[in-house]
C-alpha cells in the first residue's frame, strides 16, 4: 500500500495541472496563496512526506475539484452506490456464471455447452460501454421496463447490475466450466460413480465443491473487472459512485481524488486478496488444516 | 472334437529368429508435436474457422492503405450519412434514415451525387466508415500484435528468469508480480496515460505493462514444472549453460502456453484500448481504433445506430474469433485431449 | 464348466474405442468367469486391456467406447444391457473397484468417514449418522488406528498406505459380492503393498467376495490369486490355476513374462527379455498378436489367431504350440526349472486341478470356445 | 573388491530443503558409502527415504548441505573452473526414471543423443556426429532409421534406452540410473538391465543403480545400500544383504518383496518393522559388522548385530 | 428523488447538469454548475435581466459619484436568510471582504480589481479589511472604487458579489457551502439534498424570499447526467424536462419544436506560438491559414451545435453601441479575418513560406480533449493540409493540461476559447495586451496596448470614446491576424414547452429561473 501510495503520488506530481479552475485569470501572488492552502508551496519531499502521514490517518487532502471537500468525505459518500452495484453485479455475475459453468461442463460438447459457451465469449466481447449503452436504450427507452438512468430504489439498479455482471460472468462461467471439466475427469469422480452414486449426487457432493473452491482465485481478478466496469457503468446510468468520480477525476486532473480513488482501489483489492488467501485457507481443508498441523 | 480345419503343411515351420524381430521398426509417419497440434486443431471446426476469419480479418485490415487510402478525409458536406448499397432497397442500407420521426433519403437530403455512395455510411466529418472501420482495425490489430510482443518479450523472460534462477531472485520477482497485481491495474494505465499522453506507442506500452504479469506467472508456473523436467536435468549434467537450455528445452515447450496465452492478450489489448477510448484517454485523433470507432459512434446510437453497430460487430468478431481460436489450441496443445 | 456358480460371465467382449487416430480394438473377444469367493488374477502388459474389461464390468466406459460384441453376466443378467439406474444400484453394492492412485482416488474436500459412508446412505438408505457409525466400524476393520478421531479428517492427512485402506474401505462398506481391484498396490512401496495384499486376503475372508485383481506384477499375482489370466494386446491367451501358471505355463507369452523377471534365486547371469514392443492396437496384426516377439513362432502364427487348446479342465492357453501337429520346443530354462517343480508337486499331491490333457489328445476347447477357431 | 580402486566417495552427505522454514526436511542425512571402478553398487529405500536427492548430490544437481562427495579422489563441490567442470560432466553421468520425462519432445532423437557431444564438441564435423550418433543407437539396439524421429513414437523401452544413448555420447566413466526401469513394463524392464550390464562390460563402467524393486537391484548390484528416512542404514555385498540382512528394516523390506512364486508366497512371513528407534536421538555410525557388510549403530547396538551376524552365519571383522 | 415523481406537482421540473456542484460558496465558486445555483437560491445587489438590463434586486437605488469611483446603494429591508436573519449591508462588506481576503484564496478575487485596495490586497499588501467598501447603517452599502470602472453595476448581478450571512459561516467554517444544509439562502430558491458531491438535488421556493410572489416554480429537481447519450434518452423518456444536446444530437433535433438555441459569450479562436515558432511572426502565414478555414462548414456540417461562425475575438450579443445600439462585434466588421479562400490562402501560404525560407511548414494544433475539440482539430488539420506544403499532427488533451502547456508556451497553434465574465468587450480585448499572461503567442502591437489602456483610464468614463478605442483595438488585432477567430459557441437544448420565462444572459450568470413559469 505504502508503495502504491508513493508511485502514484509521483505520478501525479509528473503532471501538470493545479486546483485552479480559472488560473488564466488570476496574477501570481493570487496563484501562490492558493497554492499555499493546497500545500503545494512546499518542496516536493515535504508534501510527499505529509501526504504519507495524512494517508495513515485516513486523510487524503482535499479535492480540486469540490473546494473543501475533504477526499475522505467524498469517497464516504459516492461508495455505497458502487458497493451495491458492485455487490450486486459480482454475486449476479457469479451465481449465473457457476450455473452456466457447471451446466455446459456437465453437458460437455453439446449444444447447450455450445450455447453457454458462445454466451461466456459474447460476455467477453463486448465492450461493458456498448453493453450497457444497448441495455439503457432497449430496456430503459424503448421497452421502458427500468429507469433510464439515476439512482433511487432498487428498480435503477438493475440494468446496471446486469451491465456490471457480465465480465465476472463470463469469467465465472468459463473458469467453472474448464474447472468443472478437469474435476468431472479425476479419480475420485470415477471412485464416486463406483460407488453407485447418481449424476445429480456426483456433481453435488463431488464435483461442485472441488471445482469452486478454485474460483476464489480469480475473485481478486473479478474484483478489477468490476472497479473497471463501474467506471464505464456508472457514468452511462449516472449513478453517483466511485468509478464515475474516478473518470471525472481524471478528466479534470483532480489529483487528490485520483490518488485518493486509487489507493481506496489498491486497498480493496488487497483486501479482497487478503481475504481471497483467508477464505481458501478456510474453504479448502487441504491448506487449512496442513497450515494449523504445522 | 476333431480338427475342423486342414491346416496346410509348413504351418508349423517356426520363423526364423532375424528376419522377424525386426520390431524397433516404426510405421507411422513421423509427425512433430506441433503437426500433431495442428492436426487437432483442424479437426476443431470453430477453432478452425475462426482461424480464418482472423486470417481475413487481418488480411483486410493490413492492405487498408491500398484498399482504403482516405479514413481521414473529411467532407463534412456528407457528414452522418447513412450505409447505402447501391441496388438494395432495405431500409438501412438505402441510405435513407428516421430524422424527425420521418424516413428521409439523407444522400438527397444532402445533395450527395447519385454515383457517390457509402457501403457503411460516413461519420461526423464526412469520412467513409467503412474505410475507416478497416483503418481501424488494423491499427487495433497493430496495437493488439505489438502490446502483445512486449507483453512477451517481458513476460516470458521475467517468468523464465524467476523460476530458473528460484530462490531469493523468485522470491523478489514474485514480490515484484504481486504489487503490480495489486494495483488495480487500470489504474496505473490512466494515470500513465496521463503523464505520457498521445500516441500508439504509450498506450501500447500502457496495455503491455498491464497485462505481462500474467504472462510471467504462467511462464514462471510452467518452467518450474519444466526445469524438474528430467531432460532438463540431462542437459545440465551434460554441462549445458542455462541460456542453451533456455532457449533448447524451455522455450520450445513454453511455446504452447505461451502461444495460448499471446491468443487471450491480442484481444484484451484491443479490449482495453477500446475501454481507455470511451474513457477519453485513447488513441489520438485522427487515428481510428475500433475503440475510438465504437465510442464515437455510441454517442449518436439513438439516431445514427450504425455508426456503433459496424465497429462494435467487427470488434466482436475478432474477439470471439481470438477466445475460440484460443480455446482451440488449447485443447489441441493439450494431449489429454488428443483423444476425445 | 463347474458345478459352482459363477456369479460372473464375460463372453465374447469386444470393445472400440474411437479416436482421431482411429478405432482402437482394445479388446477382442475376452472371455473369462468369476466363481463366488474366489481370487481371480488378470495379468498383462501395460495397454493390454485390463483397465478396460473392468470398467466394462462397472459399465463405466468412456463415451468414445463401443462394445462391438459380447454380454457381461451378473447372475445371468447382462451388465451392458443395463440402463444407468439399474447399474447405479449395482454399483458399489454388489460390484465394487478399488482404483490404482490412492493419491488421486479421494475426494480431497470431503471428510473421510462421509466418503466412506456415502455408499451406505445411497444404497442402504441409511441416515448419515447411521452410516458413517458403520462407516467408523469399517475404518477399524481396515486397520486405521485411532479410528474415532481420524474419520473426520481430510484425505491429505493419511499417507498412500493409509489412504489405500480408506478406498478398500469405501468399496467394502456395502460387502459387494465382487470387488475389482485394478493395480491397488502398484504406487506403493513394497512394504506398504504386503500389507495391503494381506488386509485383502484377510477381508475377503471375513466378507467372502469374489476378487478380480488386476496387476502386471507376478508376485502379487502369486500371492494373491486363486485363477490367472494372462492378457496380451487385448486378448486373454492363457488362463488357468495359479499353480498351472506359474508352474506349467503353456503359452510362450507367459513363458517370457516369467523369464525375464529375477527372482530370489536367479543366478547372476542373462535375464531374458521379451524383446520389441507390443502391437498398435489401432491395427493389431493378423493372427497371432504375440507372434512378432515370440522366438517360437511358427508361420502359421502370422497366418491365423491361435484358439484356446485345453490344457487341463481349468487350464487354456491360445498358441499353435499345443496344436496336436506342432514340433515339440524346448521352453526357456526357467520355464523348464518351473515345469519340474510342478512334476514334483503333483506327483506329491500338492497341486490340485483338472484332469490333465496330454498333448496327444488336446482338444480344441471347450463349448465355450468354439469361435477360436478360423475367424 | 578391496584391490579396486575407489572411483567415488561419499562422506557424511547432507542435503536439507527449506532450511530454517517449518517445513524443513532432511532428504539426506549423513550418508556415507563408496563405490569402486567397474561395480555397481545398489541403492534401494522406500519412497521418499532420499535415493533421487543422493544421486542428483553427487552429480552436482544440488549443492549439499553438508559433507563431501569425492570422484576420482577430487572433491566435486571444490571444481571451479569451467573447463574442469566441463571434464567432470564427462566423466559422470545420469539415467533417468521417467522415460517420458526425460526426453525433450521438441527435440528429434539425433539431436537429443547429440546434445553431450555438441556440447563438449566431440564431433570432427556432421558427418563424423551423424555417424557417432547411429553407433551410439545401434549400440543401444535402435537403428539409424529412427534418429529423425521425435520421442513421442517410442515405447518406454526405447526411450529409455534414447537416455542411455545420450549419456553414453560423452564417454563417462560413472553412471547414475535413477529408477531406470521402474517406470517400464516387467517384460521390457530386462531389456534395459540386459543392455546397462553389457554395455558395463563392454565399457567398464560403474553405475550406481537406484531403485526401490529389491529383487531387481540385487540381481543387478555387486553391492547394496539401504536407506529410509533419509539415513543409509546397512551397505553389504548384494547377496548378503538380501539373504541375511542385519538391520530390521532390511529384513522386514526383503520379506515384503513378492516373488513369481505362488508356494512361497503361500509360506511368506512378513517381518513388520518399528521406525521409532531411528528417531530416538543416538548418535550412530556405519558401522563395520561383516568383512564390507557395515550396519548403522550406536555402540550399544553393535553386540546385538554381531549376535545377529553370527547367527546368519557370516564371518564377524 | 429526482424523475421518480415527476408529475405529482404540476409547477415543479426535472433538469440536468452534466457535472456536480463543485462548491456552494459564494467565496469559492468558480463552476458553471455553481454559479447557476448560487444565482437563483441567493440574492445581490442586482438581478441581470434579459438583454443585460439592470434591475434592481436587494438595491432599492443607486448613487454614482465622484466621475463613477463611488457607489452608494441603498438595501431592501425585510429581505431574510434561511436561518432567520436579516439581510444588511453588512452582509455585502462581510461577503466581499472574505472573498477578496487572501486566506480565501478566491479564485474570482480578481472580479474585484478596481474597488479601493483590490489589488493591494491581493498582492498581499495591504489588509483586506481596507477594501473599499463600508456599510453605512443596516441598510446602505457605499462602494468606493480605485478607478472608473464602466461594467461595474453589471458585476453586482454576479453570485461572487453577493452578500453573505457572517454568522452562518462562521458556524460552518470551512465546510460552508459544501452541502445544502450547511449554505443559507435569501434567493429565490433554497436548496435541499446536495450531499456535498452527490448526482442529484432540488431547489424548492423560498418562503422567505422577499419577491417570493414572482417565484412561479415550487420545485426544481436535479440530475447529474455526464453521459449525452444517457441524457437524451432520459429526456426522451420524459424523466428530464430540459437537456443541452451535443452538436450530433442538434443536428437531429435542430427542427424539433422544443428545440431552444443560446449563443454563449463565449468565443473560439486560434492562436500561434509567434514567439517558439518564428514562422508565425509571418503575418501572410497566419492569415493563409486562418483563410484556409470554411468556418460557415465547420460551424453547420461538423459542429453543427448551433454554433455560429465568429467573425471576430470580442462575442456576438455581448455589448451595444452606447450610441448607435449596434452589436461590437458587428461593428468591427474586418470581414478578411475570418473569410474562407482557400486559393487565396495558398497564395499566401507560398509566399510566406518563401520569406521565411521554408519548402514546407510541419507543426502541430493542439487543443482539449473532448469530443467538440476533436472533431475541431480533426477538421480544421484536414483543412489546412489542403494547402500544399503544410503538414499538422494533433494533439488532444484534458483541459487544466492544455492551459497549462499554453501558458508555458510549449505549442505551435492552439484552438482556445474565452468566455466573458460580465458584458462588456474589454473582457476579451484585454487578454491581447502585452505581457497578459493569456496572451499565449505573444502577439505585440504598441499601437493596441495604447487603445486598450486609454480605455481603462482615459477615456473611461466617456462610454462613446471608450467604445471607439475597444473598436480600433480589436479591428488591429483582426487585421494582423493576431488570433484566427472560429466560432461563437452555441447551448441548444430541447425543453419542454411549457417552460416559459428562463432568463438567459451570455455573460456572468447564464439561467435565471426565479421568473419561471411551468404550465
Ligand atoms: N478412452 C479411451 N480412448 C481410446 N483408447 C483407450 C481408451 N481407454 C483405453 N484405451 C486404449 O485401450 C487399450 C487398453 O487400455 P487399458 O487401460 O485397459 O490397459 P491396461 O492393461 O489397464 O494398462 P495399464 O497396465 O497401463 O493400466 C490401450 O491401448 C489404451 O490406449
Ligand atoms: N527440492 C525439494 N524441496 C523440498 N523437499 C524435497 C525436494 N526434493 C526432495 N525433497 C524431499 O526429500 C525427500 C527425499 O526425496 P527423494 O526424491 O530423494 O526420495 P526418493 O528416495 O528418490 O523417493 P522415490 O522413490 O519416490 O523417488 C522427500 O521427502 C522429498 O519430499
Ligand atoms: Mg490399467
Ligand atoms: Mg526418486
Amino acid at each position: 500500500m505504502f508503495l502504491i501510495a508513493s508511485v502514484t503520488f509521483f505520478l501525479m506530481k509528473l503532471m501538470p495541472g493545479t486546483p485552479l479552475n480559472n488560473q488564466a485569470k488570476l496574477t501570481a501572488s493570487q496563484i501562490h496563496t492558493i497554492y499555499q492552502q493546497y500545500g503545494l508551496d512546499k518542496p516536493l519531499w515535504q508534501q510527499y512526506v505529509t501526504y504519507i502521514v495524512n494517508a495513515v490517518q485516513g486523510n487524503f487532502g482535499t479535492s480540486f475539484q469540490f473546494s473543501n471537500q475533504a477526499v475522505s468525505y467524498l469517497i464516504g459518500s459516492r461508495i455505497g452506490p458502487s458497493a451495491i452495484i458492485g455487490a450486486q453485479g459480482m454475486i449476479l455475475g457469479v451465481i449465473l456464471g457457476i450455473c452456466t459453468g457447471s451446466l455446459s461442463a456437465i453437458r460437455k460438447n453439446t449444444w447447450v455447452d455450445g450455447t453457454a459457451n458462445i454466451i461466456s465469449i459474447l460476455g467477453l466481447s463486448i465492450p461493458s460501454f456498448v453493453f450497457a449503452i444497448l441495455l439503457q436504450y432497449y430496456f430503459g427507452l424503448k421497452l421502458q421496463l427500468f429507469p433510464v438512468a439515476g439512482w433511487g430504489g432498487f428498480a435503477s439498479t438493475i440494468l446496471p447490475t446486469i451491465a456490471l455482471a457480465a465480465s465476472p460472468f463470463a469469467t465465472t462461467s468459463r473458469f467453472v466450466r474448464t474447472e468443472m471439466v478437469d474435476v468431472m475427469g479425476s479419480d475420485y469422480i470415477e471412485l464416486a460413480r463406483a460407488k453407485g452414486l447418481s449424476r445429480f449426487g456426483i456433481v453435488f457432493h463431488h464435483a461442485l465443491r472441488n471445482s469452486l473452491i478454485p474460483l476464489v482465485t480469480v475473485i481478486g481478478p473479478l474484483a478489477v473487472g468490476i472497479m473497471t466496469g463501474s467506471m464505464v457503468v456508472e457514468n452511462i446510468f449516472s449513478i453517483p459512485g466511485i468509478g464515475e468520480q474516478f473518470v471525472k477525476s481524471i478528466l479534470v486532473n483532480d489529483y487528490p481524488t485520483i490518488m485518493g480513488v486509487t489507493l481506496l482501489y489498491s486497498g480493496l483489492l488487497c483486501l479482497v486478496l487478503l481475504i481471497t488467501d483467508i477464505v481458501y485457507g478456510i474453504i479448502d481443508p487441504r491448506i487449512r488444516l496442513s497450515g494449523k498441523g504445522e | 472334437m476333431d480338427e475342423k480345419i486342414k491346416l496346410p503343411e509348413d504351418a508349423f515351420q517356426p520363423v526364423g529368429k532375424d528376419d522377424k524381430l525386426d520390431d524397433e521398426k516404426i510405421a507411422a509417419p513421423s509427425r512433430t508435436f506441433l503437426q500433431d497440434a495442428w492436426h487437432r486443431l483442424k479437426e476443431n471446426k470453430a477453432a478452425f474457422i475462426s482461424m480464418w476469419i482472423l486470417i481475413i480479418i487481418a488480411l483486410f485490415a493490413f492492405t487498408s492503405p491500398i484498399t482504403a487510402p482516405n479514413p481521414n478525409s473529411a467532407n463534412p458536406d456528407y457528414a452522418n450519412l447513412p450505409p447505402k448499397i447501391p441496388g438494395v432497397n432495405i431500409n438501412g442500407f438505402n441510405g435513407t434514415s428516421i430524422q424527425g420521426g420521418q424516413r428521409v433519403d439523407q444522400y438527397k437530403a444532402n445533395n450527395v451525387p447519385e454515383s457517390k455512395h457509402f457501403i457503411l455510411g460516413t461519420d461526423y466529418l464526412g469520412r467513409s466508415l467503412g474505410q475507416r472501420i478497416l483503418h481501424g482495425t488494423m491499427i487495433s490489430l497493430l496495437i493488439g500484435l505489438f502490446a502483445t510482443l512486449i507483453d512477451l518479450l517481458i513476460g516470458v523472460g521475467y517468468g523464465i528468469i524467476s523460476a530458473w534462477k528460484g530462490g531469493v531472485v523468485d522470491l523478489v520477482m514474485q514480490r515484484i508480480i504481486e504489487i503490480m497485481q495489486s494495483i488495480p491495474n487500470i489504474v496505473i494505465m490512466v494515470l500513465l496515460l496521463l503523464v505520457i499522453k498521445g500516441g500508439i506507442l504509450p498506450i501500447i506500452l500502457a496495455i503491455a505493462i498491464n497485462e505481462w504479469t500474467t504472462m510471467a506467472r504462467l511462464t514462471r508456473a510452467q518452467t518450474l514444472q519444466l526445469k524438474s523436467q528430467e531432460y532438463v536435468l540431462a542437459a545440465q549434467t551434460l554441462g549445458e549453460s542455462s541460456g542453451k537450455i533456455a532457449m533448447k528445452h524451455l522455450l520450445p515447450n513454453l511455446s504452447s502456453v505461451i502461444i495460448i496465452q499471446t491468443m487471450f492478450t491480442i484481444p484484451a489489448a484491443i479490449f482495453f484500448e477500446a475501454f481507455l477510448s470511451y474513457i477519453g484517454i485513447g488513441i489520438q485523433a485522427p487515428i481510428a481504433s475500433l475503440g475510438t470507432l465504437i465510442n464515437d459512434g455510441q454517442r449518436n446510437f439513438q439516431f445514427l445506430p450504425f455508426q456503433m453497430w459496424y465497429p462494435a460487430i467487427v470488434l466482436a468478431i475478432i474477439m470471439i474469433a481470438f477466445n475460440i481460436l484460443a480455446d482451440g489450441l488449447r485443447d489441441a496443445f493439450d494431449p489429454r485431449t488428443s483423444r476425445h | 464348466m463347474d458345478a459352482e456358480k459363477n456369479i460372473l460371465e464375460v463372453q465374447d467382449l469386444t470393445i472400440n474405442f474411437h479416436t482421431y487416430a482411429g478405432t482402437v480394438q482394445a479388446i477382442r473377444n475376452v472371455n473369462f468367469h468369476l466363481k463366488k469367493g474366489e481370487t481371480l488374477a488378470i495379468v498383462g502388459e501395460s495397454g493390454s486391456g485390463k483397465t478396460v474389461t473392468t470398467k466394462t464390468i462397472m459399465g463405466l466406459l468412456a463415451n468414445n467406447a463401443e462394445v462391438a460384441k459380447g454380454t457381461v453376466k451378473f447372475h445371468g443378467k447382462d451388465i451392458l444391457e443395463m440402463s444407468e439406474k439399474e447399474l447405479q444400484a449395482i454399483r458399489g453394492r454388489d460390484i465394487a473397484e478399488i482404483f490404482q492412485d490412492p493419491m488421486t482416488s479421494l475426494d480431497p474436500t470431503m471428510r473421510i468417514g462421509r466418503q466412506i459412508a456415502e455408499p451406505l446412505m445411497v444404497h442402504k438408505g441409511f441416515s448419515k449418522s447411521k452410516a458413517e457409525k458403520q462407516a467408523l466400524e469399517m475404518l477399524k476393520l481396515v486397520g486405521i488406528t485411532n479410528a474415532e478421531e481420524r474419520v473426520n479428517d481430510y484425505p491429505h492427512q493419511f499417507s498412500g498406505g493409509m489412504r489405500q485402506r480408506i478406498v478398500i474401505a469405501i468399496a467394502l462398506v456395502c460387502y459387494p459380492e465382487i470387488l475389482i481391484a485394478d493395480e491397488p498396490t502398484t504406487a506403493l512401496d513394497v512394504t506398504i503393498q504386503a500389507q495391503i495384499l494381506d488386509l485383502m486376503k484377510e477381508l475377503q475372508e471375513k466378507i467372502s467376495t469374489s476378487i478380480i485383481f488386476i496387476t502386471h506384477d507376478l508376485g502379487v499375482v502369486a500371492s494373491m490369486a486363486d485363477r490367472v489370466a494372462v492378457m496380451y494386446a487385448g486378448k486373454i491367451v492363457e488362463y488357468g490355476t495359479v499353480d498351472e501358471i506359474f508352474y506349467n505355463p503353456q503359452h510362450p507369452y507367459t513363458w517370457g513374462l516369467l523369464n525375464s523377471m529375477p527372482t530370489l534365486d536367479t543366478a547372476k547371469g542373462q535375464l531374458e527379455p521379451i524383446p520389441g514392443t507390443p502391437p498398435d492396437l489401432l491395427e493389431p496384426p493378423v493372427g497371432d498378436a504375440f507372434a512378432a516377439r515370440n522366438p517360437y513362432a511358427m508361420k502359421i502364427d502370422e497366418e491365423q489367431e491361435p484358439p484356446f487348446f485345453k490344457v487341463s479342465d481349468t487350464h487354456y492357453a491360445a498358441t499353435w504350440l499345443l496344436h496336436p501337429d506342432a514340433p515339440a520346443v524346448e521352453p526357456p530354462a526357467e520355464v523348464v526349472r518351473r515345469q519340474k517343480i510342478y512334476q514334483e508337486r503333483l506327483s506329491a499331491g500338492t497341486i490340485n486341478q483338472g484332469h490333465i490333457h496330454s498333448k496327444g489328445n488336446t482338444a480344441f476347447a471347450g463349448a465355450d470356445d468354439d469361435d477360436a477357431i478360423g475367424e | 573388491m578391496d584391490e579396486s580402486k575407489k572411483i567415488l566417495e561419499v562422506k557424511h552427505l547432507k542435503q536439507y530443503f527449506n532450511v530454517g522454514k517449518k517445513d524443513e526436511v532432511h532428504a539426506v542425512d549423513d550418508v556415507s558409502f563408496d563405490i569402486y571402478e567397474g561395480e555397481t553398487f545398489g541403492l534401494v529405500g522406500e519412497s521418499g527415504s532420499g535415493k533421487t536427492t543422493t544421486g542428483r548430490g553427487i552429480i552436482r544437481l544440488l549443492d549439499p548441505t553438508d559433507g563431501q562427495v569425492m570422484f576420482e579422489g577430487r572433491d566435486v563441490a571444490s571444481i571451479k573452473s569451467k573447463k574442469d567442470l566441463m571434464s567432470f560432466r564427462r566423466e559422470m553421468q545420469m539415467i533417468f526414471q521417467d522415460p517420458y520425462a526425460s526426453l525433450n519432445p521438441r527435440m528429434k532423437v539425433k539431436d537429443i543423443v547429440a546434445e553431450g557431444i555438441d556440447i563438449h564438441h566431440l564431433a570432427k564435423n556432421d558427418a563424423d556426429r551423424t555417424k557417432q550418433v547411429e553407433d551410439l543407437l545401434e549400440t543401444v539396439g535402435l537403428n539409424k532409421d529412427h534418429s529423425s524421429r521425435y520421442p513421442n513414437e517410442f515405447s518406454g523401452g526405447q526411450r529409455q534406452r534414447i537416455g542411455i544413448a545420450r549419456a553414453l555420447a560423452v564417454q563417462p566413466k560413472f553412471i547414475i540410473a535413477d529408477e531406470p526401469i521402474s517406470a517400464l513394463d516387467v517384460s521390457i524392464q530386462a531389456q534395459v538391465v540386459n543392455l546397462m550390464k553389457e554395455l558395463q562390460h563392454e565399457r567398464g563402467l560403474t553405475y550406481l543403480f537406484i531403485a526401490h524393486d529389491l529383487s531387481m537391484v540385487k540381481y543387478i548390484s555387486d553391492r547394496i545400500g539401504v536407506m529410509h528416512y533419509g539415513k543409509l542404514l546397512e551397505i553389504g555385498p548384494a547377496e548378503e544383504v538380501y539373504n541375511h540382512p542385519l538391520h530390521k528394516y532390511t529384513a522386514s523390506l526383503v520379506s515384503a518383496v513378492p516373488e513369481p512364486d505362488p508356494e512361497f508366497e503361500r509360506n511368506r512371513v512378513q517381518v513388520p518393522y518399528d521406525a521409532t528407534a531411528e528417531f530416538d536421538g543416538k548418535p550412530r555410525t556405519m558401522v563395520e559388522i561383516a568383512p564390507g557388510h557395515f550396519v548403522r549403530a550406536t555402540e550399544s547396538e553393535i553386540a546385538e548385530y554381531r549376535n545377529r551376524a553370527k547367527d546368519e552365519g557370516l564371518d564377524l571383522v | 428523488a429526482c424523475g421518480s415523481n415527476n408529475s405529482a406537482k404540476k409547477n415543479s421540473v426535472n433538469f440536468r447538469e452534466s457535472a456536480e456542484i463543485a462548491t456552494m460558496d459564494q467565496s469559492k465558486v468558480t463552476d458553471v454548475v455553481g454559479l447557476t445555483q448560487l444565482g437563483n437560491t441567493e440574492e445581490g445587489l442586482y438581478r441581470i435581466g434579459k438583454d443585460n438590463k439592470i434591475e434592481n434586486a436587494l438595491a432599492t437605488d443607486t448613487k454614482v459619484s465622484d466621475g463613477g469611483k463611488e457607489y452608494t446603494f441603498n438595501i431592501r429591508k425585510g429581505a431574510k436568510w434561511s436561518n432567520g436573519e436579516t439581510v444588511t449591508a453588512k452582509d455585502f462588506v462581510f461577503g466581499w471582504q472574505r472573498t477578496v481576503n487572501p486566506k480565501t484564496a478566491s479564485q474570482y478575487a480578481y472580479l474585484f480589481s478596481g474597488i479601493k485596495n483590490a489589488d493591494k490586497i491581493a498582492a498581499n499588501k495591504a489588509n483586506y479589511k481596507t477594501l473599499g467598501v463600508k456599510a453605512d447603517g443596516d441598510n446602505k452599502l457605499v462602494v468606493t472604487l480605485d478607478r472608473p470602472v464602466p461594467y461595474f453595476k453589471l458585476l453586482m448581478g454576479f453570485p461572487i458579489f453577493f452578500p453573505q450571512n457572517e454568522k452562518a459561516v462562521d458556524k460552518y467554517g470551512s465546510s460552508y457551502g459544501t452541502t445544502s444544509a450547511k449554505t443559507v439562502y435569501n434567493g429565490p430558491f433554497k436548496q435541499e439534498g446536495w450531499k456535498g458531491s452527490n448526482l442529484s438535488w432540488k431547489l424548492v421556493k423560498n418562503p422567505d424570499f422577499w419577491n417570493k410572489s414572482s417565484v412561479k416554480t415550487d420545485t426544481i429537481n436535479y440530475q447529474v447526467v455526464k453521459d449525452a447519450g444517457t441524457a437524451l434518452n432520459m429526456y426522451n423518456s420524459k424523466k428530464l424536462d430540459q437537456n443541452t444536446l451535443t452538436g450530433d444530437q442538434v443536428k437531429q433535433y435542430k427542427n424539433d419544436k422544443n428545440f431552444v438555441k443560446y449563443l454563449n459569450s463565449s468565443t473560439f479562436y486560434l492562436e500561434f506560438n509567434e514567439k517558439k515558432d518564428k514562422y508565425f511572426k509571418n503575418q501572410k502565414i497566419r492569415q493563409a491559414l486562418s483563410l484556409a478555414i470554411n468556418r460557415d462548414q465547420f460551424t453547420k456540417k461538423v459542429l453543427a451545435d448551433g454554433s455560429e461562425p465568429a467573425t471576430g475575438l470580442t462575442s456576438a450579443g455581448l455589448a451595444k453601441d452606447p450610441k448607435t445600439g449596434t452589436d461590437f462585434a458587428k461593428e468591427v466588421n474586418v470581414p478578411e479575418a475570418s473569410k474562407y479562400d482557400l486559393a487565396q490562402a495558398k497564395k499566401l501560404m507560398a509566399e510566406g513560406l518563401k520569406e521565411e525560407g521554408m519548402k514546407s511548414l510541419n507543426f502541430q494544433l493542439m487543443s482539449d480533449d473532448t469530443t467538440g475539440a476533436k472533431q475541431s482539430t480533426e477538421y480544421i488539420q484536414s483543412a489546412w493540409e489542403k494547402i500544399p506544403n503544410v503538414k499538422v499532427s494533433l494533439s488532444n488533451i484534458p483541459f487544466k493540461n492544455r492551459l497549462a502547456n499554453s501558458q508555458n508556451g510549449k505549442f505551435d497553434a492552439v484552438i482556445t476559447a474565452w468566455g466573458a465574465d460580465f458584458s462588456d468587450p474589454i473582457s476579451f480585448l484585454q487578454l491581447f495586451t502585452t505581457g497578459n499572461s493569456l496572451n499565449n503567442g505573444k502577439w505585440k502591437s504598441a499601437e493596441f496596448d495604447q487603445l486598450i489602456k486609454d480605455a481603462g483610464d482615459k477615456d473611461a468614463n466617456n462610454p462613446e470614446k471608450r467604445w471607439n478605442d475597444m473598436l480600433k483595438a480589436e479591428r488591429i488585432l483582426l487585421k494582423e491576424q493576431a488570433i484566427s477567430p472560429l466560432y461563437q459557441q452555441a447551448q441548444s437544448m430541447l425543453r419542454n414547452q411549457n417552460i416559459k420565462g428562463i432568463v438567459y444572459n451570455s455573460a456572468g450568470l447564464n439561467f435565471d429561473y426565479s421568473h419561471m413559469t411551468v404550465k
